[in-house]
C-alpha cells in the first residue's frame, strides 16, 4: 500500500470521518528536526493508522506542560527538559528520540581561536543564565585542566547566534549545528564547532525527543503505537528522501527560507537514526549517564528513576 | 399647590457659622425675595433646599412632607449659569425636564426666543456673551416641570431694559401658573418690582433680620418704578441693609 | 482630503527622510542584511512575499478588532462599576493593578492549559492588555468632572444615574478617548504576542517563523506590518475622537 | 495610619479571600503543584528561598526605578514638546505611536547590536514602556485646559511658558496622574522584560530559571514579587497624587 | 500715563457681525464706562484690546503705541471671574503680578482686607460665594502692574452696599494713581456715579450709539446718588438705551 502514497491527498478533507483526531505540540517553530511529522502528515502515513494530526506551535508555553496536562497527546522536548521535569513529578515520558545523537555544541567563529574548551579561557560565553550551562563548560574545560572561573558569561537573552556574535559581545555559544550551523555555513561564516559529544560520553544525550504522559500511556497504548508507527514512517522517508522531505516542510511552512530548511534536511537526515539499529531507540545508560552528570552537578535535586522517563515499547517492531 | 417652610435651619462651613436659625415660610404662589450681603449665606440656604448637602440642623417642609436633603422638589437656576459646554442651548434648556422625561423642543424654542435667543439654539455656550449665558439658565429652569422655584441672582448680568423684559416675562408665567417662587437678588428695586415679601438676611452669621410684605397690587406695570411709594419702600429697605454693616 | 494631505505631509516627510538615513547608512556601513536589512531590501520582500503573507494579515486584524473591542467595553465597564460603586473601588481598583503585571509568558501555559488552543486564550490576552489603559483614564476622567455642574445637576434632582450619564460620561468623553488611543496603539501588540500563545496564522506566527529562520528582511516586513496597522487602529479612534467631541471651542478662540 | 487601615482592609479581605478558594481548590481538586501550585507551598517557597532570591529584586528595584524615572522625564519633555510646538507635534505624534510598536523581542537585538548588553538596553525598553502613557495623558490634559481661563492669561499678557507653567501644567496634573499611574504599573514588567534581553541578575532571570527547571512554586514566587513591587511603586505615584493635588473640593461638597 | 484710542474696529464672529466700525478714546487718567444691550459686543471689544482676538480691520493705540492683536498691555477684570481653581485666593489675586515678577504679598494681604476678604486668605475659590469670587478677580486687576485697567462688570454680584464700597475703593485708587479706567456695567447708576464719560453702544452690530460727558465734580461722595440732576441723567441715559431696542 506504499505505491500509492504519493497521491493521497494532504488535505484532510471529507476524509477526516472516522479518524481519530490527535495533537502534537512542537518544542519550538517548525524546522528539519520535525520533518519526519510533517512528512508523514503529508504522505498519509497518519491516516493510514486512522489518525487525523494536528501540529501546533507552542508560543512562548512550551510543550512539557500542555503535554503534561493533557491538552497536547504529544509533544517534541529533550531529555534535559524531561530529566528536570520528572525530577518535579511532571508526568511526560520520552517515547522516541528523533535525533540518535547529540548535535549541539559550543560554536564560534573561526577568528575567535577557539579550537577546544581549554581555549574558553579569558572568552565571553552567551548564554541563557541557567546553572546548566557552567556545569558543561566546566566538565569540558576540566578535561583539559582549564578553568571555568576565566570564562566570562553574558546572558543574552533572546538575541540571535549571529547578531551576538557579530558584534563582539560574546565569543561562543551553545547551538544546534543542524540549523544555526548550517545557516553559518549558507552565510559563508566560518565556525569552530566543539560538539559535546566530542568531550563527555554522558553529555551524548537525546535532543530532541517525542513525548507523551503517563496517563495516555496507561488509558490508549494503541493510539501511540499508530502514531509513532506513522512517525516513524515519516523520519525513515526522510531518511531516504532528504530532499523531497524538505519539499515537505518548506511547503508545509511556506514562511521558513528554503534554501536553509534544504541545507539543514540535507545535513541532518543521516543522523536521524545514525548508528542505531532503528529510529528513535533511546537506551537506559544514556539516560542514567546524564541524570547522573546532573545530580553530580548539583543541577538535580533528587536522582532521576530513569526507567520511567523513557520508553520504546511503542516503536514499531 | 406649594408651600415651603423652612425650620430653624443651621448650616456651618469648618465650624465657620453661615446660617443660623434661618425659618421662615413660602406660601403656595407667594413670590418671596431673600435680600442679604455677598457672603451672608444665600446661596447656601437655596443649596440646602435644594437637598445639596443636609443642614446641621433644621428642617425643610414642602407642601407638608419633609424634603431635607432631599433632591430635586426644586427647579433652580444657579448664580453662575452651570451650563454644559458640550451642550447647545437647546440641549442645554431641556436639561431640567429630560431628567423627568418630558422634554420638549417646541416649548423650548418658544422659550428661547421670547428670552432674546432666538437664532442661538444651536450654538454653544462657549459663543454666548455673558448675559446670554444667564438667560439660558433662567429659561432651563422655567422648563423643569418642579412648580417650586429657586432663583438664584438670575438677571444679574443684564442690562437694565432686558432685565425689566425678563422680570416681566418672569412675573406673566408665575401669574399664569402660580409657582412659588424664591428669589436671590442684590437689586432692591428689583426685589419690590417682583415680590410679595422681601426677608432681609444679615451676615456672619445669616440670620433672618426682617421681613417687608410689599403691597403693590397684582399685576404690576413697570411704572409703578417711578411711584413716590416704591421710592420709600425703596430708601426703608435700603436703610435696613445699611444697619446690617 | 485636502485636510488629510495638509495633516499627513509633515509626519510622512520625517518618516521619509528617517527611511532615507537608514537606506543610505545601509550602503555607506555596509551593514550585512541579515542585521539590519535595508529598506529598500525590505520592501522587495514586502511585495514579492504578499501572496504569502496577506492571510496572516487579515488574522491579526481580526484578532485585534475582537479583542480591542473586548478590552473597551471591559474597560468601560470596569471603569464604569469603580465610579459608581466606591465600595467596589477600594476593594478591586488593587486587584485591577494587579492584573497588568502577571507577565504574559507566565499566564500563556496557564490559559493555554486552562482554555486550549483557541481564540479564547487570545482574546484573553489582548483584552487584559487593552481594558487597563481604558479603565485607568475614564475613572479619573469620570472623577474629574467639574463639581459646580455635578452640584447642578444634584439640586436639579437627576439621579445617579442621569449625573453619571448625562454629565460624568460625556465629561469623560476627551479623558475616555486619551485611554483608547494608548490602548488602540498596545491593541496590535497585544494580538502580536497572543498569537505566540500557539496560532498558526497571524503577524506573529509569521514574524517567529522569519525570525528563527534568520529572514531578517521578513522579520522587517512582519514589525511594519504591525506599525501601519497599528496607525490605522489610531486613525480610527482620532476619527471617532472627532466625530464625538465637536464641542471644543475651536477658531477665533483657540490660539492653535 | 488608621486612615491607611481603613482603606486597605477591603481589598485585603479581597485577597485574602482569593487566596482561600485558591488554597481549597488546589487541594479539593488535587491540582498538581506543578501545574498550579497552593498559595502555602508557594509561600514556603518564598520564605525558605529569600537568601537565593532577595538580590534578584535589588536588582529589579533599581531599574525598575531608574527606568521608570527617566521615562517619566521623556514622556513629560515629549508632551511639553509636542504641546509647545504644535509643528513638531503634527510631524512626531505619528513616530511617537509606531514606538509603541516595534515588538520588543525585535527590537531586542538591534539594541543589543546597537548599545551591547549593558544597563543601557535595558533602560531603553522600560522608557519605551513607560514613556507613552505619560506623553499621551499629558498631551491631552494640556489640551483640554479651560478656555476661559487661558482667555485670561492671555489678556493679562502671559508669555507662552507662563501659560503653560503656571495654567497648563497644573491644569493637567490630574491627567498627568492617571499617565503616571498607568505607567508605573508597567514600568515593573517593563524592568522585568528588559531582564530578559539578557541579565545576570533580577526577578526575571530568576523566572525564567525557575521556568526551565519546572519549579512552577518559584515562578509563582516571582510574579507575587512583581505584583508586590508593582503595588509599592503605585502606592508611591498615589502618594504623590494627594501630595500634589489638594486643591479639589472636598468634605461638605462632594458625596464621596 | 494712558491713553487709548479705539479706531475703526471692525469684528465678526461666521459672518455675524458683532462690532461695526467702532472709535473711541480714552484720554490718560479718564474713567469710561461702557453702556449697551446684553449680547452687544462689549466683552467682545475688550477681548479685541486685550489682544485676545485680532480685530477684521481697525487698530487701538496706548499711548501712540499700536497694540492691535498685543497681549499683557492692559490690566484686565473678566465677566465670569476666572480664578484657578487650584490656588488659594491670595495666590490667586497674585498672579496679575506675579506674570510681570513683582508679587507682593504685603500689599496683596491689604487689599484682600479692603475687599472684605480678610480672613479668607487661604481659602479655595470654591469654597467662596459668587460676590466673593468677584471681588478676588478685582482685587487681582488692580494689582496688576498696567497702568490701564478695564473693568467687564466687576460688581454685578454685590448687594447694594458691598458695591457702593467697592466703587468708592475704585475711586479712590483711580484718584490716586490715576489709572485709565474702561469700565463695562449695566448699571447706569454705577456709571453716572463712576464715570467721566459714557459711551453707548446700540447691538446687532454694536456701534457707538452716543456719548455722555458726566459734569459732576470730582471727589464724588454718594449722596449725589439723590441729587435732582444725578436723577436727570439716569432717565437720558435710560431714554437712549430704550430706543435701541
Ligand atoms: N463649600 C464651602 N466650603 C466652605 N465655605 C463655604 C462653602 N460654600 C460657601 N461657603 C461660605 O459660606 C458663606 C456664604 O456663602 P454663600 O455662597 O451662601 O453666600 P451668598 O449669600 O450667596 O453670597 P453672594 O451674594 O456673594 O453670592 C461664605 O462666607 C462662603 O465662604
Ligand atoms: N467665541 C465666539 N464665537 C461666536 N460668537 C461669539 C463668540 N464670542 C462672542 N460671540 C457673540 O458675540 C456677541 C457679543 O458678545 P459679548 O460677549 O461681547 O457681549 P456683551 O456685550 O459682553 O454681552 P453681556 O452684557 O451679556 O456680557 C454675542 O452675540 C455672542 O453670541
Ligand atoms: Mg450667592
Ligand atoms: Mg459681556
Amino acid at each position: 500500500n506504499s505505491d500509492n502514497e504519493d497521491a493521497k491527498p494532504s488535505e484532510n478533507g471529507e476524509e477526516t470521518e472516522g479518524l481519530k483526531p490527535v495533537s502534537i505540540v512542537l518544542d519550538w517553530t517548525p524546522n528539519t528536526n520535525h520533518t519526519g511529522l510533517y512528512v508523514a502528515q503529508k504522505q498519509g502515513f497518519f491516516e493510514e493508522q486512522g489518525l487525523d494530526v494536528e501540529i501546533l506551535m507552542p508560543g512562548e508555553a512550551g510543550a512539557d506542560q500542555l503535554v503534561a496536562s493533557g491538552q497536547a497527546d504529544f509533544g517534541i522536548s529533550a531529555q534535559e527538559s524531561i530529566t528536570e521535569a520528572r525530577v518535579q513529578d511532571i508526568p511526560i515520558v520520552s517515547i522516541g528520540a528523533v535525533i540518535q545523537h547529540n548535535t549541539s555544541g559550543f560554536a564560534a567563529p573561526a577568528d575567535r581561536g577557539i579550537q577546544s574548551p581549554a581555549d574558553f579561557e579569558g572568552k565571553t560565553y552567551g548564554g541563557w543564565g541557567a546553572p546548566v550551562e557552567e556545569a558543561v563548560i566546566d566538565s569540558l574545560m576540566n578535561q583539559e585542566d582549564a578553568d571555568v572561573s576565566k570564562v566570562e558569561t553574558i546572558n543574552m537573552g533572546n538575541s540571535d547566534y549571529f547578531t551576538a556574535v557579530e558584534r563582539g559581545d560574546i565569543d561562543f555559544a551553545w547551538i544546534y549545528y543542524g540549523w544555526t550551523g548550517v545557516e553559518a555555513e549558507l552565510r559563508d561564516m566560518e565556525l569552530d564547532m566543539l560538539y559535546l559529544t566530542d568531550y563527555s560520553k554522558k553529555l551524548d544525550y537525546y535532543t530532541p525527543v517525542i513525548i507523551t504522559n503517563e496517563k495516555k500511556i496507561a488509558n490508549d497504548p494503541e493510539t501511540i503505537k499508530s502514531f509513532m508507527a506513522a512517525v516513524s514512517q515519516g523520519y525513515e522517508y526522510a531518511i531516504d528522501n532528504p530532499a523531497h522531505a524538505a519539499d515537505i516542510l518548506i511547503e508545509a511552512v511556506p514562511d521558513l527560507d528554503a534554501e536553509l530548511v534544504k541545507a539543514s534536511q540535507e545535513w541532518l537526515s543521516p543522523k536521524y537514526q545514525d548508528d542505531a539499529e532503528q529510529w528513535g531507540i533511546q537506551k537506559q545508560e544514556v539516560w542514567e549517564n546524564y541524570a547522573g552528570w546532573m545530580y553530580e552537578n548539583g543541577l538535580l535535586e533528587e536522582e532521576l528513576d530513569a526507567e520511567k522517563a523513557f520508553t520504546n515499547e511503542f516503536l514499531p517492531q | 399647590m406649594s408651600q415651603l417652610i423652612v425650620e430653624n435651619i443651621r448650616k456651618s462651613f469648618h465650624k465657620k457659622t453661615v446660617l443660623d436659625d434661618i425659618s421662615f415660610t413660602v406660601e403656595d404662589g407667594e413670590f418671596v425675595s431673600l435680600l442679604g450681603p455677598s457672603g451672608s449665606g444665600k446661596s447656601t440656604l437655596f443649596h440646602l433646599i435644594g437637598g445639596l448637602y443636609e443642614p446641621d440642623s433644621g428642617d425643610f417642609y414642602l407642601d407638608g412632607k419633609k424634603i431635607t436633603g432631599k433632591r430635586g422638589s426644586i427647579s433652580y437656576t444657579p448664580q453662575s449659569p452651570s451650563l454644559f459646554p458640550w451642550r447647545t442651548v437647546l440641549k442645554n434648556i431641556m436639561l431640567g425636564s429630560e431628567l423627568f422625561g418630558k422634554p420638549d423642543e417646541q416649548e423650548a424654542r418658544v422659550m428661547l426666543e421670547k428670552a432674546g435667543l432666538g437664532g442661538y439654539e444651536n450654538a454653544y455656550p462657549h459663543q454666548l456673551s455673558g448675559g446670554m449665558r444667564q438667560r439660558v439658565a433662567f429659561v432651563r429652569s422655567l422648563l423643569s416641570p418642579q412648580s417650586f422655584i429657586c432663583l438664584d441672582e438670575p438677571f444679574s448680568a443684564l442690562d437694565e431694559l432686558t432685565r425689566l423684559e425678563m422680570q416681566k416675562w418672569l412675573l406673566a408665567i408665575w401669574g399664569q401658573n402660580r409657582r412659588s417662587v424664591l428669589f436671590i437678588t442684590h437689586s432692591i428695586e428689583e426685589a419690590i418690582f417682583l415680590s410679595d415679601r422681601i426677608i432681609v438676611l444679615s451676615s456672619n452669621p445669616a440670620t433672618l433680620k426682617r421681613e417687608f410684605k410689599i403691597p403693590f397690587p397684582r399685576p404690576r406695570e413697570e411704572d409703578i418704578l417711578l411711584t413716590e411709594e416704591f421710592l420709600k419702600w425703596k430708601k426703608e429697605i435700603y436703610q435696613e441693609l445699611k444697619v446690617l454693616q | 482630503m485636502h485636510k488629510v494631505i495638509k495633516a499627513g505631509w509633515r509626519p510622512l516627510l520625517v518618516i521619509i527622510l528617517l527611511f532615507i538615513i537608514w537606506e543610505l547608512s545601509s550602503t555607506f556601513f555596509e551593514i550585512p542584511s541579515w542585521l539590519l536589512p535595508a529598506p529598500s531590501e525590505i520592501w522587495q520582500e514586502g511585495v514579492a512575499g504578499w501572496p504569502n503573507y496577506h492571510h496572516h494579515i487579515w488574522s491579526t486584524i481580526q484578532l485585534t478588532v475582537i479583542g480591542f473591542s473586548i478590552g473597551c467595553i471591559v474597560g468601560l465597564m470596569v471603569a464604569i462599576a469603580l465610579h459608581l460603586m466606591p465600595r467596589v473601588r477600594e476593594a478591586f481598583y488593587p486587584l485591577m493593578i494587579l492584573s497588568q503585571n502577571i507577565p504574559i509568558i507566565v499566564l500563556a501555559p496557564l490559559l493555554v492549559i486552562w482554555f486550549g488552543f483557541g481564540m479564547m486564550p487570545k482574546i484573553i490576552v489582548i483584552t487584559l492588555v487593552c481594558f487597563f489603559p481604558i479603565a485607568v483614564s475614564a475613572v479619573d476622567g469620570f472623577r474629574q468632572t467639574s463639581q459646580e455642574l455635578i452640584h447642578y445637576m444634584k439640586m436639579a434632582g437627576a439621579s445617579k444615574g442621569q449625573i453619571f450619564l448625562k454629565l460624568e460620561l460625556p465629561h469623560a468623553l476627551p479623558s475616555l478617548f486619551s485611554g483608547l488611543k494608548i490602548s488602540a496603539t498596545y491593541s496590535v501588540m497585544g494580538a502580536v504576542i497572543s498569537e505566540w500563545l500557539g496560532a498558526n496564522r497571524g503577524i506573529g506566527v509569521y514574524m517567529t517563523l522569519a525570525s528563527s529562520s534568520f529572514r531578517t528582511d521578513r522579520v522587517f516586513v512582519a514589525i511594519f506590518m504591525i506599525m501601519i496597522l497599528c496607525m490605522l487602529f489610531f486613525l480610527v479612534i482620532i476619527s471617532l475622537e472627532k466625530l464625538f467631541i465637536k464641542w471644543r471651542p475651536k477658531g477665533e478662540g483657540n490660539s492653535k
